[in-house]
């Protein structure tokens, strides 16, 4: 496939006492969809921060499109072309839906601070451009007829929707999702999964995904590989097959069977 | 949430605007005159108004139930500056364009009084300043005079020049040391004048130490003046809790040091604050309390009001007696219009006031050779050293 | 030589006053990471009740002080009630929490104001004499309040490291949340962080009110201790006693040493210094946001 | 009549200032309880600019405006950059307009020890320091603020105000105030907008101190105390978060109302106090919040006037 994007190597990050994580090594094609799974406290969050730099690793390398990019800012790690959605859902919750999107168009201002007091021509055309752009993401998260919805008034599902819009906003290379399908049912799960996968398709975006439902990672992963994360480290890479029938990765995930009763499906 | 548009309110802001004027239009009776009257009611100085707003209305009700003066009854007009520049800048506005006094009495400080003189003089109505003693509340910087701004204490030259000349002839005291408030520009002229007098005759400032309004530490500043090896230390500060602070702050750091104030501080409140640490101190001051003229004054005063009358009441009386002077005086050649009066403060000659007999100086509009006294704290009370006379 | 010592004893002293008060604030700040701008208030709220209780209902002075420590808590602890729970429980955004603190200090400052008045009164209490060694001179009342302020703190550490509920408020302060969670009930601790925040600023009312006067306006110092609390290390008490020996100290030589009109403009700039090197303080741990 | 109008150029003047808090706190949510110090430092230049150099005097203001802003960096740049909790940067601000005002207290002193020094430059800043006059004030400046001026000054500080929190510097100053680490996230550079917020709400401050000073015709440090900022913090906060018309109205009938009323004068900072936690329990967005002006009637009058396309933004 095409080249790599993302290369993390031998990450390792201290809590105190703690081990988070515990050299993690990962590499990422452009395009490809990953999952990332294992037990709560396995440190899948964690990564996440330390890949948009929320902090500081102890150790270790992250290399995005061939630079390294660990002293940056969040703000210039989003620049670079990383977005995510947020395990407990951050939307700005005053804003409107329409707003909370349009913030991630111009969360870099594209006209000067000049042109913001007297709205030139060209100011106000990019302030068309820029809303005709964020009603296509509604659009596409079918939002749209909630634009003027207040984020905080919208049911949790529809939250979750928005703050994948949101993140699409940036135009990012790379997306990190955080749990998208926490909290939904089974046909929630299933119009989640194809709202993924038609966004992938469509924007061809580098996708990880953490996620517990575990329909909804190993029919994302079909064709790709899934990361198994256990107390900080890296315990299995495969195909969604290949980990379901992996007997470590079970172990971690249902602990020790007394009686012995084997690949029980999660 | 619908977003509401400025339409829908505008009508509330109209309706405000008529509220707002409908409240002021007082009605007009005729042979009256009204006299402002703008003091410190809250704020830092709350010290002031208290004592001398009802003796002020006293006077008033007195010369009303006496029929006025030249046909004309009296009104006094009261507004509180809340010890604020902003405010006295304020209700000075309101008594000349919604009240329309005849004479303003007040501000008490500089600071105040320095803008109003500006106000005062375009709007052409006079104002005396009560207790206000820098130079530039009469005299701009450059010289020339506010037409409408008198006053009725003297100015810190003189007080600064006094208190020089007693340190050094009388107390034979050579190395001073100065404790200024850089915040006020009151206690910035006394130091100035008392330092050009002190180094004329001879002597010499081995320290000069600053504070700002509103600090209570000194201590640092003490020490630096006790190891100067200073005789005397100079403090005209605004307010008495300055000294009062300093005083005590003298004697925990062990310094032994002649104290010498202004007349900010002459106030009963000093005495309270730290009497003993202050025994043996000089204030100087243009009236004092505990002068006998003023017991039976001072008696009644406080039986009617339960508050002790102070140098600011003494002010406040002096400005009002001038203002009746004036009114006499412009009832006499025709209608009391604001310039009349003013006309007649200028031209003020030997007019027995509440407090002395006055002239007024008409090119600085200072009261003249207004006699200062010399005052020192004799175990918790006030005592009258001696009457400085200027040449 | 003398000079330099009698400076140093001075600043020390007035160390003291503002690391009761720092601490107090960096407590408040520690568990519930806000600025409790209602300082001011309890401290001359403190002082005043300690000053009628003497000198109108002349009572002796331990006991004035008993009084207004326990009528300080019930003050901080119903403000914290009234202005500052109902928001915490909405989980209200901290400019709200600042706003909400201004409002209380602003209402009982003024209410003081009001009812005594601006006079600046000298505490009923007969000045000790000041000890002399050699020609510099300690004031004893310097050294009876600090070493009260001392045996507080002293209390408040023993309170905090070695009983059940002084873990709790540790707990807190590191994640209310999770504290909440462990079975620590929520608005006992916040009636334990108020109750100290109420002796501290009644113990460091009455010292202010002795060592200075005692005027409705005397909080205005609590900005000192706040300046004091960022320069140690913000939330970390021991940090906040540090932070306020070094101001105190500052202050003292600055305007003994260089110019004492620019004090309070050194420890600005202080301030501005401490937030560009340090800017968790000298001795702060860097407190990241829980994403 | 003339009080009424002394009134209304007093209300405008507020007006001006209260907007720029309403900028930084109400939108950026940055607190702020020292903005009496930037109006100090505009006031005073465009003073000096108008008296010492003759500047034309709108030009006057807006240089006094320039510097209070570019000065707001000395304590926006280090307490922004430490990315620490907004309550460093309220202390910093108290602080700010403390020193402010100390330092314009001592302007005399400065000047008379910078009198002996040799440089011409020493010499210019000694003469300037003394006509400054520190506590003494700044004297006889020229009487030009009348209602018309105030009046178009409001104007078109609530114009560029809209302008600002329209435009995306302004709609990413509020994705801060509401949640800084999604902001940052999602690419808003934080230092850089909160500076702007800051520079914006201080220029407005300056040019307020300009006006107070042109209307009194005279400046000193004391018009600048405490009393000042929290007067402007209230008008913010009773007005209302994220809003422009409502500091309008309050900052309107905070200094209005007491004006009138004076007889109660000492009770208005403890209503205040009261009214701070009531409206932050009941009412957090306070009058107005959220409340846009709504200038869309005039974007239509502009189509019709000029036939553009230009459809304003739909705000629902």
């Amino acid at each position: 496939m095409s080249e790599e994007i993302l290369s993390i190597k031998n990450l390792t990050v201290d809590f105190g006492g703690v081990r988070a994580v515990n050299d993690v090594s990962l590499s990422l094609r452009k395009g490809e969809f990953i999952g990332l799974i294992g037990p709560n406290g396995a440190g899948k969050t964690t990564i996440f921060n330390l890949i948009t730099n929320a902090f500081q690793p102890t150790s270790g390398e992250i290399i995005f499109k061939g630079q390294s990019i660990l002293g940056k800012s969040p703000d210039q790690i989003c620049r670079l072309g990383i977005s995510r959605t947020f395990q407990n859902i951050r939307l700005f919750p005053q804003m409107t839906a329409y707003e909370n999107v349009e913030l991630g168009l111009h969360s870099t201002p594209r006209y000067s601070l000049a042109e913001a007091f007297i709205r030139t021509p060209r100011a106000a055309r990019i302030e068309a451009e820029t809303r005709k752009r964020a009603h296509e993401l509604l659009e596409m998260v079918n939002l749209s007829q909630h634009a003027n919805a207040r984020a905080s008034s919208l049911p949790y599902g529809l939250q979750r929707r928005l703050e994948l819009a949101r993140a699409m906003a940036t135009s990012p290379e790379l997306l990190l999702l955080d749990e998208p399908a926490a909290g939904m049912n089974e046909d929630e799960c299933k119009e989640l999964v194809q709202l993924i996968r038609q966004i992938h398709n469509t924007m061809g975006y580098t996708m990880i995904m953490i996620e517990h439902h575990m329909n909804v990672v190993m029919d994302l992963c079909r064709d790709s590989l899934i990361y198994v994360l256990n107390l900080g480290s890296l315990l299995a890479v495969g195909s969604p097959a290949e980990i379901q029938n992996n007997p470590d990765v079970i172990r971690a995930y249902l602990g020790e069977r007394k009686n012995g009763r084997d690949n029980a499906h999660a | 949430m619908k977003r509401t548009t400025l339409s829908k309110w505008s009508g509330l802001i109209v309706a405000l605007i008529l509220l707002a004027s409908s409240l002021l239009s007082g009605c007009q009776q005729e042979k009256v005159l009204k006299i402002g009257f703008i003091t410190e009611q809250t704020g830092v100085d709350a010290y002031v108004g208290p004592a001398s707003v009802p003796a002020l209305q006293d006077r008033i009700d007195e010369i009303n139930a006496k029929g006025g003066i030249g046909g004309y009854k009296l009104q006094l007009i009261v507004y509180d500056t809340r010890s604020e520049v902003t405010d006295a800048v304020a209700v000075t506005k309101r008594l000349i364009d919604q009240d329309k006094v005849v004479a303003i009495i007040g501000p008490s400080w500089s600071a105040a009084a320095i803008p109003i003189a500006d106000i005062v003089d375009a709007a052409k109505v006079p104002a005396i300043a009560t207790t206000a003693s820098n130079v530039n509340v009469t005299v701009k910087e450059d010289g020339t005079l506010h037409p409408y701004m008198f006053r009725v204490c003297f100015i810190d030259p003189y007080q600064g020049y006094a208190q020089a000349d007693f340190a050094y002839n009388k107390l034979g005291l050579r190395k001073a040391a100065l404790l200024t408030d850089v915040a006020s520009p009151y206690t910035v002229g006394l130091h100035q004048f008392f330092e050009n007098h002190f180094k004329e005759l001879g002597g010499e400032i081995v320290a000069k130490e600053g504070y700002t309004q509103g600090d209570t530490e000194f201590r640092a500043q003490l020490a630096k003046i006790k190891d100067s090896g200073a005789d005397l230390l100079v403090m005209d500060a605004y307010t008495y809790k300055d000294v009062g602070l300093a005083a005590q702050q003298a004697e925990a750091l062990g310094l032994d040091i002649q104290i010498m104030a202004g007349d900010g501080v002459f106030v009963p409140e000093l005495l309270e604050m730290a009497g003993p640490q202050l025994e043996g101190a000089i204030v100087t001051t243009g009236v004092s309390e505990e002068s006998p003229e003023f017991a039976e004054f001072n008696a009644a005063f406080e039986a009617k009001h339960g508050v002790k009358a102070n140098i600011y009441t003494y002010y406040g009386l002096d400005a009002l007696m001038a203002i009746e002077y004036a009114i006499g005086e412009a009832a006499k050649k025709g209608p009391v219009t604001p310039t009349a009066v003013r006309d007649a403060l200028e031209t003020m000659k030997d007019v027995q006031l509440f407090t002395s007999v006055v002239t007024m100086e008409p090119d600085t509009h200072n009261p003249h050779n207004k006699p200062l006294l010399i005052m020192t704290i004799k175990n918790g009370k006030w005592e009258l050293l001696e009457t400085f006379q200027p040449q | 030589m003398e000079l330099f010592i009698q400076q140093l004893v001075s600043g020390i002293s007035i160390g003291a006053i503002y690391s009761l008060l720092a601490v107090g604030y960096a407590l408040v700040y520690s568990v519930y990471n806000f600025t409790n701008w209602a300082f001011d208030a309890f401290m001359a709220f403190g002082a005043f009740i300690a000053f009628t209780s003497i000198s109108s209902l002349f009572l002796p002075f331990w006991a004035a002080g008993a009084i207004s420590i326990v009528l300080t808590i019930i003050l901080a602890v119903s403000a914290e009630k009234l202005a500052y729970s109902p928001l915490r429980a909405r989980k209200a955004p901290r400019l709200f929490m600042m706003i909400s603190a201004m409002g209380v200090n602003l209402a009982i400052v003024n209410i003081i104001n009001l009812i005594y008045g601006g006079t600046f009164r000298k505490f009923p209490v007969d000045a000790l004499q000041p000890i002399f060694i050699g020609n510099v001179s300690i004031g004893r009342t310097d050294l009876v309040a600090g070493g009260i302020s001392f045996v507080v703190l002293a209390l408040l550490w023993a309170f905090l490291y070695r009983t059940r509920w002084g873990l709790g408020v540790r707990a807190s302060s590191i994640d209310i949340l999770t504290a909440s969670l462990m079975g620590i009930n929520n608005n006992g601790v916040a009636i334990v962080v108020f109750t100290l925040t109420g002796i501290l600023s009644s113990v460091a009312g009455i010292f202010y009110g002795i060592k200075y006067a005692v005027y409705p306006m005397m909080g205005m110092v609590t900005i000192k201790a706040m300046i004091a609390s960022i320069v140690g290390g913000l939330g970390s008490l021991p940090a906040a006693i540090v932070g306020s020996m070094i101001l105190g100290i500052l202050e003292t030589m600055v305007s003994g040493y260089i110019s004492s009109t620019y004090r309070d403009l050194f420890s600005f700039l202080f301030l501005i210094v401490i937030l560009l090197f340090f800017p968790n303080g000298l001795m702060g741990k860097s407190v990241e946001e829980k994403l | 009549m003339g009080y009424l109008i002394a009134i209304v150029i007093l209300c405008g003047i507020n007006i001006v200032a209260a907007l720029g808090v309403a900028i930084l706190t109400g939108y950026t949510g940055l607190f702020t309880i020292g903005h009496a110090g930037f109006m100090a430092l505009g006031g005073y230049m465009s003073a000096i600019m108008v008296k010492e150099l003759n500047v034309p005097y709108p030009l006057a203001l807006l240089i006094g405006g320039a510097f209070a802003g570019i000065c707001s960096f000395i304590i926006g740049y280090p307490a922004f950059r430490s990315r620490l909790r907004g309550d460093y940067f309220a202390i910093a601000t108290l602080g700010f307009s403390e020193a402010i005002r100390l330092l314009l207290n001592n302007t005399r002193g400065l000047g008379q020890s910078l009198q002996d020094s040799t440089s011409s430059f020493g010499q210019g800043a000694s003469s300037l320091l003394i006509k400054l006059g520190g506590a003494f004030g700044y004297m006889n400046l020229p009487n030009v603020t009348n209602v018309w001026v105030v009046v178009v000054t409001v104007a078109l500080a609530m114009f560029f105000a809209h302008m600002y929190v329209t435009s995306q510097y302004g709609k990413n100053s509020i994705a801060i105030s509401q949640d800084e680490v999604a902001a940052e996230m999602m690419g808003v550079n934080l230092l850089k907008t909160k500076l702007i917020s800051l520079f914006i709400s201080a220029f407005y401050a300056g040019v307020a101190g300009g006006l107070l000073g042109f209307y009194f015709a005279y400046l000193s440090p004391s018009l600048f105390t405490i009393t000042k900022s929290s007067d402007l913090l209230a008008a913010v906060v009773f007005g209302g978060i994220q809003s422009l018309i409502g500091p309008f109205i309050t900052a309107f009938v905070l200094i209005g109302v007491p004006e009138l009323l004076r007889t109660f004068a000492e009770w208005r900072l403890i209503i205040y106090g009261f009214l701070f936690v009531i409206v932050m329990i009941f009412r957090p967005q306070g009058l107005l919040g959220y409340v846009e002006m709504n200038f869309s009637f005039l974007g239509r009058w502009w189509n019709a006037i000029f036939r553009r396309k230009h459809t304003p933004s739909q705000k629902g």
